[in-house]
């Protein structure tokens, strides 16, 4: 176990230096932040100034060095935009996207699952096909239409919840929430709903596909043979094991809804990650560019070693080691 | 009174001498107040902090302080803080050079009386100095903020995210990217005819979301609406929407250095050199169909590189040369391109209003008369200092002249690169020494009956020359609840002093 | 009734895109109380499926389609499907072919066999875990309180088959369904499997249907034996009967194809051909076209089935009109 | 073997010296480390030595993982040998794979595999099937003459060359094993290593896959290695029998000897267990005791935890494989004639 | 041709689409959508893509049936008074170039790379799947913003071939990583069966037993992932040109049209923003569904 962690470990820091790489290849080639830092009128002395001081004159080699050794003390520079340690601006905007990335996972788990188990089980009702068939829509429809027609819909139309922004913010440590500050769970919903569609119907789709193959398997047959309960078996014996492959890719979507919340946080204001690296991408920021694949790809890395620990967890298989109990 | 707006962008700083971006300084102007500022109605320049000023010589001018103006921490305005805001915004770590450009020193008279001694005389010191507002000089010191905000150092100052100014409004909160409240100094000097008590902004990055948003009631105010949603909102009976001709020209420019355009079939010689074929460009945009359709009419043409209100403007620079298609097709046969001939072409796509849009329209007009330009869209960010590598046969600029004198586009736009900002912006690298020679004198005269009169001549020669080809003055709309009141500005800021919410 | 289970030309289809199937047709055999019934057959002569309809399992489309199955007299086969649940383990258990496969790898054997008893016993999680562990140590488990709690991949092969045979009689069934529960074991652990269901029947009175291909382990274990071919009885009896004196010509070839340890032949007799596809059996008695001792009749007419000796054959040949002189050419 | 040779006809066709092979099934590296474990060898086949002459069966027999299949694998090259040799006419198995006559060999060695389904890929028609070894090794090049070739091999096998354009999954499991039975007879090999070829099929079908193998020897001088745990069907097929347990040989005899009388206590065993066809209702002695671990195997003997004869010899010293009486037996009983 | 057709019709697969009409429905969408993006020069009313013929003057026409529409714009006019219809026809040629092609080359270096890591195993397959391991890091926006800035700077020229380049390379690159892993697990399963092993006693090469063996039995599931994955892949070329890195103005695809289309939402120009994103999600509609039904149909089990 312990190996196990360590070895995942020693590949994850091997992740990251790739990443950090591909992050800092960022500095050569999205934009010119010294332009953007002296405006339309600097000069050409001046430039090489900036130039000089941003350490951008330096071999690439030992911009690179010094990168990772700063981004290891978790110093990832100073955004070019805001004047502001990154990683201070990443401490800020961080709750929030977190917050959105969980409650969109929560809400695609909480309705995929059993959207899912109801379409394996029903195969062929009416409720099960339409479960099926917005799912698809689910899939086909790209992210910013879906928010923006949530927001023609439910803002501009009904005028039931706001279109925009997170509204007021209860302040927990470092964490900062919205859904427990009053009527913070409006500026909640949009968001969150926009990015769950997409996560939400590939699982109902994977939890569906999964469980009719478990249900095919022998010991479901025998589990009916043995007179077990419908509930006992699609429930205790079908459901726990369609869940294995479902953690893997719930892990990897999970990085991927933090991913995809740049689209959705620029279609809703939302004060996020994602927001401040399209914007970073606008303004050629290039230290929060950096700063925000490095923390992505950390992510990943942490997710992927969580869905692993909790393979652990459901499947004891898993669990001695090889070779062992004949 | 709660004023709400919206608009894209998020100001860097709180900092009034860090960053000179043109939202900050609207914004910032609400806090902090400058010596002069423009009459909203007017654009004159008129008395603000400062209740008068006198020439003592060309380079010397004496200004008297308005008397019983506190800071918002309720320490009285005196000269001592004139003169540490202007040294201020002469820092190493200032953007705001360019506005300190001719000024020599800054000196205290008396309590309320300070001298700006110029370098040389300078004609355009009162427009600079709108833009360079007044901070408390005690506060400053005592809160480590004797220094502009470095944007590329860790180090913050104190008044990267507080104020302390002389405005209307005093600054209550700011959230980067999520909110800005500014709520009312009820200690203010004036007597501003707003009957707002707090301003929220907030920035919303996303077009569509912003409009919903203005749509939904849940701002009052949006700076910059999207121009295809402006027939819906004007037709929007809780809705208004109200335009001006903003400072800024919109133009294509044209590499007119290079022997042979990289990009171009045409090879060993540049067509763009050719003035038959600049015509030719120019008489092939059809600017009223461009004007009716593409801009929905928020656009003024102009065949001048200034706007109306730009010293050195008249109606003969502004006259274009006529549509004409014929025409544009006789010069290129005249200048041996009777096929047309192939040139890249370079547009902004996040910058000027439906930038993208102008030069594909452009570029439609030019393949009737067999200019086949291949058009390549950039955001700003990489497009900016791609022209200013020259990398472009064909671009896309906007000047906007804060200063409201033609010289300002003259110098950058026009004259042959060099030295102290010359031709800056002159990424088409065009040289005329004649021309240089007229901007040239026109930097030092002051003289009020000759100094138009250079600028015209200047303009116009640019025009002969078709230099660039203008295209139009930007209209610029804002949108609002029908119960808010506020004066257009062309240099798209608020006055907050004159905003009404009914 | 002295019939445990009754079952009557049952008939089993499969719809399918070319027509429909007929897998099972009018099979008939009943089993007693206590007694182990065999069932052998060449492979996809409907084997399993008898055993899958039995215990109400068929996998669609497959479906009964004619015949009825009764448990102690009363008809199971229309059951809806709750009650047919309640009869499932309770009174009728099953054994399938693969172990490993059979068990559920997510839970301990104890877990998977407290929840059996549990479902059709009402009984205390305690004594339910007693139950088990005795179970455990019935079926010969070695420290069963320890490995109630392993998971079925720490078990070897032999020990899953026998969890599962644990499993299936948990709530005590009356009749095991055994769907070639050894097929996958060697010789060694084979026979302990087969001595252990053995026993466990003859203490607990349950009635078996083993259905193999080991036609050793079918004349050591079994009381009686059906042979199937085609969907169809072919002979039905008492497997000494069945073995030393066959009545069906297919039963007799099956078994002179089998090597025996006593004599020694150069060459083992076989039976030419292959079994017909479902969805071409011939007309009149499905074996045929390869046998040896076809008539003109066989072409044309099914056969029942008919006493001939000690056993049941459907072959004309036993047709009581048709007299012993034709069954003496057929030897 | 340790006659010297004189004549060819008396070389085996096949001879296998303290054949080897183990599986290195240790944890990863960083567990072994941490966790202090010691690397872990399973020896899946341990020393094993044994000839088949020109024409006969040598049967394989022995409860399940005691390594019957790996022998068969190292036989035709699958696996590499840990230690000794595999000879084919007195030329080095592996040595010459990893030549240019390695194609040579690979023609004249071949081998049936346990599951007549997975050894057939199931995308491909028969046809292909059968031809695949012939176009390997150009033996047939022509279109129509591949057919050919193809449709004698199926009637060989008793199957129709009509069958040729069918699918596997189309066929019975005994015509499938006869078609994998084609496809080894394809290139003519001379040794055949059939992997429990029946143990999947009915008694019926059975039968007429053993015929047609004998057919085959008969007419074609076939030499096969034979591996079932069905002992009636060792008996029919073998000349002689080798009787393995966790991964050693400890009985090498003539069928008949064996059959007659079984020397090792394991074979014993083994004989005792298997069900007997006319005595029905007869209960049959199971070997007694687990399957140990191939492992972690016992000390000494392996068989001795399960041995009825055993003493403190067994416990401590290996037996080797000695000839008693004609036959090879490792067991130190026998050697003691305390049994 | 007319028999391979007739076969294939005849087949279980054919039968099985005759059988399920919602495939049927998607394949006929599919084809024609297909088709009329591979005859767009023929079947389109006018050439979007030739700037010459456009009219400003046309511009943001309503569709038909309105009284201001004409039926030279069936479907009406966008800002540059390009036909609609016309321009949905050679946007769709473009997404579904982009869409297919790069999701053939993420199939093809997905499946060689899992090929190769499952049959050679060892420290290539520790090597590849570690590299998996990095590409999943990094989502399929973020290489495109990365890739056009990287090419921008390389290339700074060859811009309209490169906006595609950058499409197809972001997409493929974060691609192909599904089809490595799951070819690899199929891969390792297969290359335990014994019909693999039968092909090595043969003395067939491993690079042939890896082609012509393996890789027809593990392809069943690359099918259907692919079939998902170009409808993917459209919305993801769709979400890249909404960011900005995608087709050039002047012949804008698909995904480019529903971005432009974005901004007359509110304006009641309705149809430049409706028609794009209803042929977007008839066309990932009509794959997802077709891929769908070949999961069904490939499944023995379930036929
Ligand atoms: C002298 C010619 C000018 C040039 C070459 C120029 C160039 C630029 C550039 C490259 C940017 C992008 C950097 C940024 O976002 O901050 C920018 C932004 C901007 N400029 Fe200018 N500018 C000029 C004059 C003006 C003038 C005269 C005004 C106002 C009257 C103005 C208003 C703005 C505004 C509102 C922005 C956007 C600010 C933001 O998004 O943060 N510009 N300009
Ligand atoms: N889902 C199905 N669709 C069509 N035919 C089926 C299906 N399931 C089983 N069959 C057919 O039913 C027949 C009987 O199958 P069954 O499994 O009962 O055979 P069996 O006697 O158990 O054979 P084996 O000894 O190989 O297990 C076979 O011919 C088989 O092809
Ligand atoms: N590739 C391998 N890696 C690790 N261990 C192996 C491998 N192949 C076989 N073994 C082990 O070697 C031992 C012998 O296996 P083998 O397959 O030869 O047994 P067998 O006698 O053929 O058994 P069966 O009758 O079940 O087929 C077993 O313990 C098995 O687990
Ligand atoms: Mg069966
Ligand atoms: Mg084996």
């Amino acid at each position: 176990m312990l190996a196990f962690v360590l070895r995942r470990l020693l590949q994850a820091a091997l992740v990251m230096l790739a990443v950090a790489f591909v992050a800092f290849m960022l500095f050569q080639y999205v934009g010119d932040p010294v332009l953007q830092i002296l405006g339309q009128d600097a000069t050409p002395e001046e430039v090489a100034r900036v130039r000089a001081e941003l350490g951008l004159d330096r071999p690439f080699v030992v911009q690179f060095t010094h990168f990772v050794g700063q981004a290891l003390r978790g110093d990832f520079g100073v955004s070019l935009r805001q004047g502001v340690p990154v990683a201070q601006l990443i401490a800020e905007r961080l709750p929030a996207t977190l917050e959105l990335a969980l409650l969109a996972a929560a809400l695609a788990l909480a309705l995929g699952i059993p959207m899912g188990v109801y379409a394996a089980l029903r195969r062929g009702t009416w409720l099960a096909q339409l479960f099926m068939t917005l799912s698809l829509l689910g899939v086909s429809l790209p992210t910013f239409l879906i928010g923006i027609v949530l927001i023609l819909v439910f803002a501009v139309q009904l005028g039931w919840l706001p279109s925009f922004g997170r509204g007021e913010v209860v302040q927990l440590g470092w964490f900062s929430s919205a859904l427990l500050a009053p009527g913070g769970w409006r500026h909640l919903v949009l968001p969150a709903l926009t990015l769950a569609v997409f996560q939400l119907a590939l699982i109902m789709r994977l939890v569906r596909a999964e469980m009719l193959e478990v249900l095919r398997t022998d010991y479901i047959k025998f589990a009916r043979a043995r007179g077990l309960t419908d509930r006992a078996i699609h429930f205790g014996h079908a459901l726990k094991n369609t869940l294995v492959p479902v953690i893997t890719i719930t892990g990897l979507q999970l990085g991927g809804l933090i991913a995809f919340a740049i689209i959705t946080e620029t279609v809703f204001q939302w004060p996020g990650m994602g927001l401040l690296f399209i914007q970073a991408v606008t303004f050629a920021d290039i230290p929060v560019m950096a700063a925000y694949l490095c923390l992505i790809a950390l992510i990943f890395v942490v997710i992927n070693l969580i869905v692993d620990l909790l393979y652990f967890a459901v499947d004891p298989r898993l669990r001695v080691e090889r070779g062992s109990g004949h | 009174k709660t004023f709400k707006w919206a608009s894209a962008g998020e100001i860097p700083s709180w900092d009034i001498h860090s960053q000179n971006n043109a939202l900050s300084n609207g914004i910032h102007a609400a806090v902090y107040e400058s010596l002069v500022y423009y009459n909203s109605k007017t654009f004159k320049v008129e008395p603000l902090l400062a209740q008068g000023w006198r020439e003592i010589s060309p380079t010397q001018i004496r200004f008297t302080l308005r008397k019983g103006v506190k800071f918002h921490d309720g320490a009285p305005l005196t000269a001592d803080d004139v003169v540490f805001s202007v040294q201020r915004a002469m820092a190493r770590t200032s953007n705001f050079a360019i506005y300190t450009q001719g000024i020599d020193k800054v000196v205290k008279v008396d309590d309320l009386t300070v001298d700006i001694l110029l370098k040389g005389p300078n004609p355009v010191l009162l427009n600079q100095l709108t833009e360079l507002r007044i901070m408390n000089k005690a506060w400053a010191e005592k809160n480590r903020s004797v220094q502009p905000k470095d944007m590329k150092s860790a180090e913050e100052n104190f008044a990267h995210r507080n104020a302390n100014g002389t405005g209307p409004f005093r600054l209550k909160q700011w959230v980067p990217d999520q909110r800005l409240v500014l709520e009312r100094n009820p200690d203010y000097w004036g007597k501003p005819a707003t009957n707002v008590t707090e301003i929220v902004y907030t920035p919303i990055k996303a077009d569509a979301t912003r409009m919903a948003a203005l749509l939904s009631g849940e701002v009052d105010f949006v700076l910059d609406p999207t121009p295809q949603d402006l027939p819906r909102l004007r037709a929007n009976p809780n809705l208004k929407v109200i335009d001006g001709v903003e400072n800024r020209t919109i133009f294509l420019g044209m590499d007119q250095f290079r022997d042979e355009l990289p990009g171009s079939n045409v090879k060993g010689k540049n067509p763009l050199k050719d003035l038959r074929v600049r015509k030719a460009l120019y008489q092939a945009i059809d600017i009223d169909t461009l004007h009716r359709v593409t801009m929905r009419g928020l656009s003024q043409p102009t065949g001048a590189l200034v706007a109306p209100q730009v010293a050195g403007w008249s109606e003969s620079v502004h006259k274009r040369l006529p549509y004409d298609v014929e025409a544009a097709r006789r010069l290129l046969a005249e200048a041996g391109y009777k096929d047309g001939f192939e040139v890249d072409f370079a547009c902004p796509n996040n910058r000027y209003i439906n930038d993208e849009q102008i030069c594909q329209a452009v570029t439609a007009m030019w393949a009737r008369i067999g200019v086949k330009a291949k058009l390549r869209t950039l955001p700003l960010t990489t497009y900016f200092p791609m022209i200013q590598r020259y990398e472009a046969s064909i671009y896309m600029l906007g000047w906007g002249v804060p200063t409201f004198d033609a010289l300002y586009s003259l110098q950058s736009l026009v004259h042959t690169p060099g030295p102290g900002g010359d031709g800056n912006y002159n990424v088409g690298r065009y040289s005329n020494p004649k021309l240089d020679a007229v901007i040239d004198r026109a930097k030092t005269e002051t003289d009020p009956y000759i100094r138009p009169r250079l600028l015209t001549e200047a303009l116009q020669m640019h025009n002969d020359d078709v230099v660039h080809i203008p295209l139009h003055n930007q209209i610029i709309p804002w949108a609002m609840k029908k119960n808010v009141e506020v004066v257009h500005r062309a240099d798209n800021r608020l006055d907050w002093r004159l905003i009404q919410v009914n | 009734m002295d019939k445990l289970l009754e079952v009557h030309d049952l008939v089993v289809e499969f719809p399918t895109r070319r027509g429909v199937l007929r897998a099972l047709d009018g099979v008939s055999f009943d089993i007693a109380p206590g007694e182990i019934l065999g069932v052998v057959g060449e492979s996809g002569a409907g084997k399993s499926l008898t055993g899958a309809a039995i215990i109400g399992l068929l996998e669609p489309p497959g479906r009964i389609a004619g015949g009825q199955i009764r448990l102690q007299g009363r008809r199971i086969d229309d059951l809806p499907p709750h009650e047919m649940r309640r009869i499932r383990g309770r009174r009728i258990g099953a054994i399938f072919q693969d172990p490993l496969t059979s068990l559920n790898p997510l839970y301990t054997i104890g877990r998977q066999l407290t929840e059996t008893i549990q479902t059709h016993l009402d009984v205390s999680a305690a004594e339910a875990r007693r139950r088990a562990i005795e179970l455990l140590k019935d079926t010969g488990i070695p420290a069963a309180e320890e490995r109630i709690d392993h998971y079925p991949h720490q078990f070897s092969g032999g020990m899953r088959q026998r969890v599962v045979i644990a499993l299936a009689l948990a709530a005590e069934p009356q009749l095991v369904v055994a769907d070639e529960p050894t097929t996958a074991l060697d010789v060694s652990i084979q026979a302990q499997i087969i001595t252990l269901l053995k026993r466990i029947c003859r203490e607990r009175g349950a009635a078996v249907m083993l259905i193999t291909h080991d036609m050793g382990v079918i004349a050591e274990t079994c009381d009686r034996v059906a042979v199937l071919y085609a969907g169809r009885v072919a002979e039905i009896g008492p497997v000494h009967e069945v073995i030393h004196r066959p009545a069906h010509p297919y039963t007799a070839g099956l078994m002179r194809c089998i090597p025996d340890m006593e004599t020694e032949r150069e060459r083992l007799h076989q039976i030419d051909g292959a079994m017909p596809r479902l969805s071409e059996i011939p007309h009149g008695c499905a074996f045929h076209p390869r046998c040896p001792q076809a008539m003109l009749r066989c072409h044309d007419a099914r056969p029942p089935l008919m006493p001939a000796g000690a056993t049941r054959a459907a072959c004309w040949l036993h047709e009581p009109a048709a007299t012993a002189a034709v069954a003496e050419t057929a030897r | 073997m340790s006659t010297p040779v004189t004549n060819p006809a008396a070389i085996p066709l096949v001879a296998v010296h303290d054949l080897a092979r183990t599986f290195d099934v240790s944890a990863p590296w960083l567990n072994r480390v941490l966790e202090r474990k010691p690397r872990q060898l399973l020896h899946a086949v341990d020393g094993v030595t044994f000839d088949i002459p020109r024409g006969c069966t040598l049967a394989l027999v022995g409860e399940s993982g005691c390594g019957k299949s790996t022998v068969a694998r190292l036989l035709v090259g699958l696996y590499r040998p840990s230690r000794g040799r595999v000879l084919f006419e007195g030329q080095d198995v592996h040595a010459t794979l990893a030549t240019r006559q390695g194609r040579v060999l690979r023609r004249r060695v071949q081998m049936i595999f346990q599951d007549p389904y997975a050894s057939l890929n199931p995308r491909w028609r028969v046809e292909a099937i059968v031809a695949e070894p012939l176009r390997e090794h150009g033996l047939v090049r022509d279109r129509a003459a591949l057919r050919e070739r193809v449709a004698e091999l199926l009637r060989a096998v008793g199957l129709s060359p009509h069958d040729m354009v069918k699918y596997p999954h189309q066929f019975s499991g005994g015509q499938r094993q006869r078609i994998s039975i084609a496809r080894a007879l394809a290139t003519q090999p001379q040794f055949l290593v059939c992997d429990e070829p029946t143990s999947a099929l009915d008694v019926s079908v059975q039968a007429q896959v053993l015929n047609l193998m004998k057919d085959l020897q008969r007419q074609h001088g076939l030499t096969y290695l034979f591996i079932s745990h069905n002992l009636a069907v060792v008996r029919h097929v073998s000349d002689q029998v080798g009787v393995m347990y966790l991964g050693r040989l400890v009985e090498l005899a003539d069928k008949r000897t064996l059959f007659a009388q079984p020397r090792h206590p394991y074979t014993r065993m083994l004989l005792e267990a298997i069900p007997k066809l006319h005595a029905t209702g007869q209960a049959r002695t199971p070997v007694q005791g687990e399957v140990p671990n191939p492992l972690n195997p016992p000390g000494g003997c392996a068989f001795h935890p399960r041995c009825p004869h055993a003493d403190a010899r067994c416990q401590a010293e290996r037996p080797a494989l000695q000839t008693i009486g004609g036959v090879r037996v490792a067991c130190h009983a026998v050697q003691e004639g305390r049994i | 041709m007319r028999a391979a057709w007739m076969r294939w019709w005849d087949s279980d697969l054919g039968y099985s689409l005759r059988r399920s009409p919602t495939a049927m429905l998607a394949a006929a969408i599919a084809l024609t959508c297909g088709l009329a993006a591979l005859l767009a020069p023929w079947v389109a009313p006018h050439n979007p893509f030739d700037l010459a013929s456009l009219d400003l003057a046309d511009a943001r026409l309503p569709p038909v049936w309105y009284p201001e529409g004409t039926w030279r714009y069936p479907l009406g006019t966008d800002d540059q008074g390009r036909d609609i219809l016309s321009a949905l026809i050679y946007g769709a040629r473009i997404s579904l170039f982009v869409g297919l092609v790069s999701v053939a080359l993420s199939v093809a270096i997905g499946v060689a790379l899992g090929l190769l890591a499952g049959f050679v195993g060892g420290w290539l397959d520790a090597l590849l799947m570690r590299l998996c391991d990095v590409m999943l890091s990094f989502p399929a926006i973020l290489i495109a913003l990365l890739i056009a800035g990287v090419g921008k700077a390389l290339f700074p020229n060859a811009h309209e071939t490169l906006a595609f380049g950058v499409l197809i390379t972001s997409i493929t690159l974060t691609g192909w990583v599904q089809y490595a892993r799951t070819v690899r697990g199929s891969t390792l399963v297969e290359r335990q069966k014994e019909y693999v092993q039968a092909a090595r006693v043969i003395g067939v090469a491993p690079w042939r037993i890896m082609l012509r063996h393996v890789l027809p039995n593990v392809l069943g599931p690359v099918l259907v992932l692919a079939t998902i994955h170009v409808a993917t892949a459209i919305i993801t070329e769709a979400t890249l040109s909404f960011l900005g890195v995608g087709a050039p103005p002047t012949a804008p695809s698909l995904g480019t049209l529903v971005r432009i289309g974005n901004d007359y939402l509110f304006s009641g120009e309705w149809w430049i923003t409706i028609f794009p994103g209803l042929m977007l999600v008839l066309i990932a509609l009509s794959v997802n569904l077709l891929g769908d039904w070949l999961r069904d149909a490939l499944n023995p089990r379930l036929r």
